[in-house]
């Protein structure tokens, strides 16, 4: 079903959903997470291993109570500061944290799409982290009596993405650094894609992942739907971008004023 | 560049000896996954001096990458362009880093202690109400846990090299011999620390890191003074070599780009 | 490393092995099968989610003592005769059976190649399988209580399979149907890889997988080296020998009489 | 072909009614994972007739495929080059079947009871030493567990239709009401049994099959004769439409080739 991003944004994400936007640094769906912004969305479980710019942008913006994560930072550059201001100070408004190792996340999002309540790994044990979060715990190999860790399936109410291609029926081409993206789509209760372009067909690619039209909600046409990140053959990471972030984030009211000039007042697209 | 070859007198930072140092420790026939940063770009010195065949493998998936520039970040095009091949975050997390396929662990930290646990969480005594929010594990938990040997790359300071870290995100040896055992970790943890002063090496019966390389024109009592913990130093303390003008010229050459951005 | 079959197989397979030879229905490493059915090993666990043609061979031969597999027939043609014949009458040797479903066995594999001791899965439950089988167990999810189906780890000594191209490098290049090769293959400790031909440099591909020589013990260069099944774009299923497989295989001395021309006197090839 | 059409009585074999029955069940909505043989030929027919949008996945990772031949096994190679996609069999029965998005399970069956429980793997009163050895489970067990409804396609006779079955491969309902829920098992089990005597659906209180749906020309005794247990009968038992000759066309085009082989 092909929508616009205000539609399906509109049609498929409430306040109070826990919502999944992943692209592990490639194709990440920003320009879905300021059409949030825009609709003014609250109380958000936001789920994403590298909350990023995206997520600093949304939580500064004040549409989340809870992060669920596995690494906080602005890659490359240092701080995400709106995701610190949150935490540390609770601005604009208290941020639930639940924390996670990349490892263990992406297990939980497998059995998510797996339809298995929780799935195993090698992970988390000799560190901290697991007396500080939840949905972990120990068990032992039935076979062996190893000791393992266990993660609870995650099953976001939404999940959206963004990738290069859709096809008249629907269905979505991906490739390049595919990161997460095919399990959190399959773990999600509703499903939103934007994408660069529609195409007749698709042309193979190496590395290149094809989500079923009939396991998605809606299809947004999007160019650019993914700057300041990339979208492999289509542009490049504006890694400018990512640095002029820190100088705007610093702050709250040079963040404050960057937000509604760049988001909310309509004027979307990458910072420059 | 230029004027480096000319000059006889080659000068170089620490940070240039601490990643030349890392550099040279991986070989041909090492596969290396890599996080971001001074890691990332000893790895790339590595394959473009003497470990042309190195097989770097970063955690957005990308086996066998062979970038010719330092990635901003561990998925940049550049990466998924010049690899092998690109898996998707389960398997790469699964069916490599778990399954012990990966033979070193390049790791960075923002805190270590002496059995080579590392922080990168937060600074200050409290999780809940931290001092400082760092930004977590990312791979780091379980790249420490299933490596076959890890190697930590951090700048050495009172700051940093710690008796007691605020909190310990990815296990070395925890408190010592049969900590990994016991928590069921698969790879045989830190096979050293390269930093600014030099090389520290883990005991082979107690795990606790010793100085075992010093860089040249640096001192003992500097490598002291900057160890929270009462530092132990090798009976054949060795020296560093000096880099070479090769591997300084790669490594400028390198960074320039990047550099030249800020 | 490039070797032959017969060096390969003589360096890498052992008598009392236990030896995965995967491709579902696409890519059946046969000319490997023959080859191990030459060099005379015995005393074989053979792993294979569907044993078909290959294994029955393998097993007429006398070269097994432990069959693990998922389903034994003839697809689309009916039964395994030589199969059906070592298991009802120990002919030419008793063969002891490990049979599991197709979902379980693909999970034993995951498991092998994640490095973990087992794998759950909503599974085995209301089947007398259950009580058949080893290495299956029932255990309880530790958030949710439910009762899931634990599956050990299966990790061969030894995975040989067929794939379209290798590059000059080693690396391993297969696409279209690619099964549960990847998973077999990295859950072995040695792998060996018959390949169509080598290449320069691999075009991109639909549905493709790669496998890094960093892993692969052996390649050999085996052109045909899956007839009478197929190899996307390079020659098609020969049904024929299939059907014809009935006939060949119904009686022990039209079996021995085919083994002894096609495969021991060394015309090895595709039926016909 | 062109004869069927010019003739004014349309004559079809039990096995093409059975075949076609299936087709019919199948809409344009659906999704429905497919094992080889008679099920395989309905959904290629029902694709070919009224529902050319329903969505063919094989075991074998063939997602969305277009068959225009009918393929001898689960993996040739039509399957694969006329296919949206293709997986790995870990992410087919992981990913698709287990998480439930797989609307229609296509099942034969060597042996049927009362209750919908499948035997596709030995003849006989011993596994160890079996009359028979059948193929076993593959795709079927968990076919039977996770999609979200069944369909068996087998033909009826005292010989498959039994009391007691020698072998559970895959549960139908179990011993009856509540038995899928104590396995565990996430779909709803069969819908119906489609046989060349007619369609049997279970009962919503007893679980038990009871025949619905009565093929042309075939009498109650016929189907309670074909049966081994005590066959329950409808109240409102209707007639098969039969065939179409479209139907009957289509169905026997896909077959020509198939048959000219053997």
């Amino acid at each position: 079903m092909i929508l616009t991003l205000s539609e399906a944004i509109s049609e498929f994400v409430h306040n109070g959903d826990s919502v999944a936007m992943e692209g592990f640094t490639h194709l990440i769906p920003f320009t879905a997470g300021d059409e949030i912004i825009r609709q003014g969305l609250r109380d958000l479980t936001l789920i994403r291993m590298t909350p990023d710019l995206i997520y600093d942008r949304l939580i500064g913006a004040g549409c989340a109570s809870k992060l669920i994560f596995s690494w906080g930072g602005n890659p490359g550059v240092g701080s995400l500061h709106r995701f610190r201001d949150a935490i540390q100070n609770s601005w604009p408004r208290p941020l639930e944290i639940e924390e996670h190792t990349h490892a263990g996340f992406a297990n939980r999002y497998l059995a998510g799409a797996s339809g298995l309540p929780f799935a195993i790994l090698r992970g988390y044990q000799g560190s901290d982290l697991l007396e500080h979060t939840q949905n972990v715990k120990l068990i032992e190999c039935p076979f062996t009596g190893e000791r393992l860790a266990a993660v609870r399936a995650i099953n976001p109410d939404v999940t959206i993405i963004h990738a290069q291609q859709a096809d008249r029926e629907g269905n979505v081409l991906l490739w390049g650094i595919t990161g997460i993206q095919k399990e959190a789509a399959l773990a999600a209760k509703r499903v939103i894609v934007t994408v660069e372009e529609i195409v007749d067909s698709f042309e193979p690619k190496m590395n290149s992942t094809i989500i079923p039209a009939f396991v998605i909600s809606a299809i947004c046409v999007s160019p650019g739907g993914s700057r300041p990140s990339y979208a492999l053959d289509y542009y490049e990471r504006d890694n400018d971008a990512y640095i002029a972030w820190n100088t705007i984030s610093k702050e709250r009211d040079t963040f404050t004023e960057w937000l509604q000039r760049e988001v909310l007042m309509g004027q979307k697209g990458p910072v420059s | 560049m230029s004027n480096l070859l000319e000059s006889k007198e080659v000068l170089w930072s620490a940070d240039e000896m601490m990643t030349v140092s890392a550099a040279r420790s991986l070989t041909n026939s090492d596969t290396c996954f890599v996080g971001i940063g001074i890691p990332s770009t000893a790895a790339i010195l590595a394959k473009a001096t003497h470990a042309p065949r190195l097989t770097l493998i970063y955690e957005s998936g990308t086996i066998d990458t062979n970038p010719t520039r330092l990635p901003l970040s561990i998925g940049d095009g550049e990466l998924a362009q010049t690899a092998l091949t690109v898996v998707s975050l389960p398997e790469i997390f699964n069916y490599w880093l778990q399954a012990g396929r990966i033979k070193i662990g390049f790791l960075g930290a923002a805190q270590i202690d002496k059995f080579g646990n590392i922080n990168t969480t937060i600074i200050g005594s409290s999780y809940d109400n931290p001092k400082v929010r760092l930004p977590g594990a990312g791979g780091a938990t379980e790249i420490a846990g299933a490596c076959v040997n890890t190697t930590i790359i951090c700048r050495q300071s009172t700051r940093t090299f710690l008796e007691k870290i605020d909190f310990i995100t990815s296990c070395g040896f925890g408190s010592g011999p049969g900590s990994r055992h016991a928590f069921g970790l698969t790879g045989n943890g830190p096979k050293n620390v390269i930093t600014d002063i030099g090389i520290l090496e883990p005991d082979p019966e107690t795990c606790e890191l010793v100085l075992t390389q010093i860089h040249e024109n640096v001192t003992r009592e500097q490598a002291v003074e900057s160890t929270g913990w009462n530092l132990k130093i090798s009976d054949n303390l060795k020296v560093t070599q000096p880099p070479t003008i090769q591997e300084l010229q790669i490594l400028r050459a390198l960074n320039a780009p990047a550099e030249s951005k800020q």
